[in-house]
């Protein structure tokens, strides 16, 4: 640890209080969205139960390759944010930026496919609301009134997890830039781990929503 | 109804008894830990006021005593438990409906209640009943959540949109009691009140007739024929493109999904409402839904309807019947 | 340092305070704010309050009376009852106790106030731009679809302020995870540090499901699109299942503080260790992880299952045993102890009476078959009125007066506090004591007119609230009062034990010259034995 | 608390590795004509990842005793919300005889619900 590059904060006495401190915050603040995210999960058993066959249709208009080369693309975002944080240690900034960069990329291109997919279900008239429109002779053996609760899920979950995805492309690119011209990079070690975590956990959410929406 | 001023309410219902007794339990003790827990602190703000020279030696209940906290963790508990117990077993039995009832239709509204009788009469804001006769209500909601509340006779269910509840209750005198909506519902809520008038039976059977409306069945039966549904659905005949109606309620269905369901009041509101999900195997999806068709009470009459006429061709048929 | 400055003279003007990062100077600005929306809440209260001296809606319209108790019951209970004792005394106290220069994230605290008032400006709006009227428990159809009114803006005031929480509470959770001074283990820390703990896993766990509920709420609104609606196979129930998963644990939010304030102030003026410190410090935890598991008590008669009832039901009294273990504990510190009468205790000593009979018909209220009778009536307002403003609020005042000398560095008037406080005890009960009676004779809540045979009751209960509103205002004029002309406190006022008391009065701005160094347990509070003549006494220790 | 020891970037290669293959095995057994096996095979891989991404990417492995309870307590909190709540809407029903003119004593799993006789 490079105690002496660190400027640790007043309340703090030193950076090693201060790194667990900001690791424990920001696992505490990760456990909070897994209930922020929890309670649409709930939603989402609930009407799963009820409505299993409607889920299974809605679930046809979603291309199950897109989904799995979205989350195949989150996958490479978290390896290489993972990895910056090794080379950060051994002080390669220019290596930092590129890989924080790639990883804001991978992540502007998941969104890329979401909202082709969105602009897909939107043209087919599944958003739902009250232009929703669920074609009679598909509706075998449940009527639309309950797939669309499944595109109401699909929507507020996927959308939510957009939401994180561009706060988590913001900070990453953000950081990326900050870090290429600070006089002192090295100050930004928290940051980097913080932010590596957030983009993980985003991640993680991204793994659950593949298997409840684009399998069943 | 008993207006003057009192610290109980009146009970009216066998439950209602039940429930007063539990709740004299309860108030027992609570009162005893209420009054021990007053009394210890008064004691001891008195005894041990700093000014007062008592003997303050440190005994045996200093800084911790294993014993006391765990003699006072055990009893609430168990005292809890028993409490639980009772509670339970009078809500339990509080669901279960004795087999002969009297049945009766609740559509709540803002703001108001409107009831119907089997026997046909129907009535606002108004529930007549027969006195010593286990009555049950079948209610459904048109529009929020709304609560129907008599006090006197300590019930109470929450009456929901787009599902069926029911509420039972015994009346053991008769009299003008309140009906209250005790779910919040919007502007009227405190005026969505009524009154329940439990009658002696002959009385109840006087009221009943006096009213010259028809009965559910036959209202059911009408909006069957001004809708159509009769061009396809025959009473009787299965040589119609929709399967016939006799029979048909209480009868295990089987669906073209390959489930089977029972044909309750849910199941007829269903098929009504939503009538491509559920398939009678064998037939096609042809029918629209009526949703916006026909009201809550509606519904509810052709459902009157179709259980009068359940044991139209004998016995209710089991599955293999179809 | 040479010069010895307190916090408070830190810097003057109004940017030293709208930019401070120091915990006190938070805490300051939390409790001007709360103190203000408290009396907001509390005039909503009033206004119904008249309104029901008669059986008949004769002073406001119903949709008046509506919106005053949604008002009321929103500002309550997010705007004063759960921040109240965790962020005006948790945040003064929290790094004192633990011999911390400040919390572990002093931006984010400050994020916390700027977050809580901009959800109270939403809030606010909604009072002036025509109020919202679907209750403070939003339950749908009726927000989602039914009510018109402003449900869309209090929702995201609701929302806002929801995020105030959890980041106080993380920042709480970190605190005292990671910034204990040396010697302070856990075992060792104050009870009150202990339910703050436990109130800040609350927070953090429980407020995230209630901001997506409401966001669902929120979009349900602006889209037409309804997870709730039963028009396309939603279910309300869903609703009140998710609201009530956050909601009762946050009954606990605002009373698990509450416990924490009176564990600091019976030892001290009993001048007695507190008996059996586990058994409280567990039991807060126990209430917190057990409080989540309670929900379906609101909806008994919601039309859940019953075998759903049997089980929420079952863990409501089990959730109860770890409060009267609190109480049994407090009550035996008293024993043999050497007892003053001093404000904070008799706020302290009304708590436990008051929290006792709400914990008790709390109990009757988890009893299934009881709950079906008095669910939805004025019994339930009793029972939680006992609780929050009785416990909760009692606790909170308690807690003022008692940390005041911390605070501003001035005694207030004791002869004026006692008096209050047995004016605030007298006017509580004669608010809240009828209406357990109402609520058994059968007049549902949230009613604008009532059969006219409740109405003694009814004017029992406006005239408790009139003496309850002289005790509200009474401490702010003497505590305000006593910034200017009260006598100047010395460093430990009450000659009690914790940290808070080992620093300056008022503080200096980073707490403690030296970091301190623990090396006993909580209140080493001397026992007086039999001669009580050289005994403090508190008002003689002022300086 | 100590500060975490860092993962070596050969160990998250072969985790990303490793994430990859169970992503390509979820998408194969997708192709499987399983029924509803499908949802526990979905659910009990995206755990699989989940446990993969924590203790390697999120360096949990290394991390504290608090770190890994916290994340526990996050999943343990959303298990009671989804049991709690699920368990009212299995449960709906039972021992309750919601319709009238049906015998007493009648049992039905769930009246609300069509029977679950072949369906997954």
């Amino acid at each position: 640890m490079n105690r002496t590059s660190s400027i640790v904060a007043m309340q703090f006495d030193d950076s090693e209080q201060q790194h667990s401190a900001a690791l424990l915050g920001m696992w505490i603040f990760l456990a909070t969205e897994v209930l922020f995210f929890g309670g649409l999960f709930v939603a989402y058993t609930v009407y799963r139960y009820e409505y299993s066959d409607a889920f299974a249709e809605g679930s046809e208009h979603l291309a199950i390759w897109s989904g799995a080369v979205m989350t195949g693309l989150l996958l490479m975002g978290s390896l290489l944010i993972a990895l910056s944080e090794n080379v950060f240690e051994r002080d390669h900034m220019h290596r930092v930026f590129w890989n924080l960069i790639s990883t804001a990329v991978l992540g502007i291109l998941f969104l890329s496919f979401e909202f082709y997919e969105y602009h897909d279900l939107i043209k087919h008239q599944l958003f739902p609301g009250a232009a929703f429109h669920w074609p009679e002779k598909q509706s075998t053996p449940l009527s639309g009134r309950s797939v669309e609760i499944y595109f109401v899920l699909f929507f507020c979950m996927t959308g939510l997890h957009a939401l994180h995805m561009i706060i988590g492309i913001s900070l990453v690119s953000g950081l990326a830039f900050y870090l290429r011209y600070s006089k002192n990079p090295r100050r930004l070690k928290n940051p980097l781990t913080v932010i590596g975590l957030y983009w993980h956990f985003v991640d993680i959410i991204w793994i659950f929503l593949f298997p409840l929406f684009y399998l069943i | 109804m008993n207006t003057s001023f009192r610290l109980l309410p009146e009970v009216a219902s066998r439950g209602g008894s039940e429930i007063d007794l539990l709740a004299w339990a309860l108030l027992a003790v609570s009162t005893l830990f209420s009054v021990v827990i007053a009394v210890a602190l008064i004691v001891f703000v008195v005894r041990y006021y700093h000014t007062r020279e008592v003997n303050r030696q440190s005994g045996w209940l200093e800084r911790h005593h294993l014993a006391t906290e765990i003699v006072w963790t055990i009893v609430p508990l168990l005292i809890l438990l028993i409490f639980f117990g009772w509670g339970a077993e009078v809500y339990v039995r509080g669901h279960q409906p004795p087999p002969e009832t009297t049945n009766i239709y609740v559509v709540a509204k803002q703001w108001m209640w409107k009831i119907g009788h089997e026997q046909g009469s129907r009535e606002i804001n108004q529930l007549h009943v027969p006195v010593g006769q286990p009555v049950r209500l079948t209610m459904i909601s048109e529009d929020v959540i709304h609560s129907f509340y008599v006090p006197a006779f300590r019930n109470k269910q929450d009456v929901l949109p787009a599902r069926y509840t029911t509420l039972w209750f015994q009346p053991t005198k008769t009299g003008v009691f309140h009906l209250f909506c005790a779910e919040y519902c919007g502007t009227s809520h405190s005026a969505m009140r009524g009154t329940v008038i439990v009658q002696t039976p002959e009385e109840y059977e006087q009221w009943l007739r006096s009213g010259e409306e028809l009965s559910p069945e036959q209202r059911g039966r009408r909006h069957l024929a001004s809708f159509g549904c009769l061009q396809c659905h025959d009473p009787l005949e299965g040589n119609r493109s929709g399967p016939p109606l006799a029979g048909l309620y209480g009868s295990l269905l089987p669906l073209a999904s390959g489930h089977t369901v029972r044909v309750d009041a849910s199941y007829i509101r269903r098929a009504i409402v939503e009538p491509q999900a559920e398939i009678h195997r064998g037939y096609q999806k042809m029918m629209p839904s009526y949703q916006t068709h026909l009201t809550p009470e509606q519904i509810l009459e052709i459902t009157a309807y179709l259980k009068s006429i359940a044991d139209a061709s004998g016995p209710v048929p089991g599955p293999a019947a179809f | 340092m040479a010069t010895h400055q307190s916090y408070l003279s830190d810097g003057t003007t109004l940017r030293s305070w709208l930019m401070t990062l120091d915990h006190k100077r938070i805490a300051i600005l939390y409790m001007v704010s709360l103190t203000f929306f408290f009396f907001v809440g509390g005039a909503a209260a009033v206004l119904f309050r008249l309104e029901l001296i008669t059986p008949q809606g004769d002073l406001v319209s119903s949709d008046t009376y509506n919106r005053l108790f949604s008002i009321h019951g929103i500002i309550m209970v997010w705007f004063f009852l759960i921040p109240a004792v965790p962020n005006v005394l948790g945040n003064f106290l929290v790094p004192l106790m633990i011999g911390a220069r400040d919390l572990a994230f002093p931006r984010l605290n400050l994020a916390s106030w700027y977050l809580f008032m901009a959800g109270g400006l939403f809030t606010l709006y909604v009072v002036i731009a025509g109020g919202v009227d679907t209750g403070w428990t939003f339950y749908t159809p009726y927000s989602s679809t039914y009510a018109n009114s402003h449900v869309i803006l209090a929702a995201t005031g609701v929302f806002i302020t929801g995020f105030s929480s959890i980041l106080t509470g993380l920042n709480f959770i970190v605190t005292i995870h990671t910034m204990r001074c040396p010697g302070l283990k856990w075992f060792r820390l104050p009870l009150f540090i202990w339910s703050m703990y436990s109130t800040s896993l609350i927070m953090v766990l429980a407020t995230p499901i209630l901001a997506v509920t409401l966001a669902l709420v929120a979009v349900e609104r602006l889209l037409g699109v309804g997870i709730f609606d039963p028009g396309i196979g939603g279910d309300p129930l869903l609703f009140q299942h998710l609201f009530w998963f956050y909601s009762h644990p946050a009954v606990y939010i605002m009373i698990l503080p509450g416990m924490g304030v009176i564990s600091e102030i019976i030892p001290c003026f009993s001048r007695k260790p507190i008996f059996g410190y586990e058994f409280i410090a567990m039991a807060s935890l126990a209430i917190a992880i057990l409080g989540f598991l309670v929900w379906g008590h609101h909806m008994f008669v919601s039309g859940q299952s019953l075998y759903a009832g049997l089980f929420f039901s079952l863990l409501s009294m089990l959730v109860a045993v770890p409060s009267a273990v609190k109480v049994f504990n407090w009550t035996a510190t008293l024993y043999k102890g050497s007892i003053s009468l001093t404000t904070p205790m008799l706020y302290a000593l009304g708590f436990i009476g008051l929290f006792t009979m709400g914990g008790l018909t709390g109990i009757c209220l988890a009893t299934l078959a009881f709950d079906v009778h008095v669910h939805d009536t004025y019994f339930i307002i009793a029972h939680f009125h006992y609780i929050m403003v009785g416990g909760m609020v009692m606790a909170y005042l308690g807690g003022m007066h008692f940390w005041w000398p911390k605070i501003t560095g001035r005694m207030y008037s004791e002869w004026l506090g006692r008096i209050n406080a047995l004016i605030v005890f007298a006017g509580f009960n004669m608010t809240f004591f009828p209406q357990f009676i109402l609520g058994y004779l059968g007049n549902p809540r949230r009613y604008h007119t009532y059969p006219g045979e409740f109405q003694v009751f009814h004017i029992m209960s406006t005239l408790g609230a009139s003496i309850l509103g002289i005790g509200y205002l009474l401490p702010l004029f003497y505590l305000l009062w006593s910034l200017k002309y009260g006598k100047r406190a010395c460093d430990n006022p009450w000659d009690a034990t914790g940290l808070e008391w080992a620093t300056t009065s008022p503080p200096p701005a980073h707490n403690f010259r030296e970091t301190p160094v623990i090396r006993e347990p909580a209140y080493q509070y001397e026992t007086p034995h039999s001669d009580s003549k050289n005994k403090p006494n508190p008002k003689t220790r002022l300086t | 608390m100590t500060s975490a020891k860092q993962v070596s970037s050969t160990q998250l290669i072969w985790t990303c590795v490793a994430l990859m293959l169970l992503l390509l095995l979820t998408v194969g057994l997708f192709q499987l004509p399983l029924g509803s096996a499908h949802l526990i095979a979905g659910l009990s891989i995206a755990f699989l990842k989940t446990l993969l991404i924590l203790a390697i990417f999120m360096n949990l492995k290394g991390g504290s005793g608090v770190l890994r309870l916290t994340a526990a307590v996050g999943i343990l909190w959303l298990c009671f919300a989804i049991l709690g709540i699920i368990s009212d809407y299995t449960t709906r029903g039972w021992q309750e005889t919601l319709d009238p003119g049906l015998e007493q004593g009648t049992h039905y799993s769930s009246s609300d619900r069509v029977e679950a006789s072949t369906a997954d």
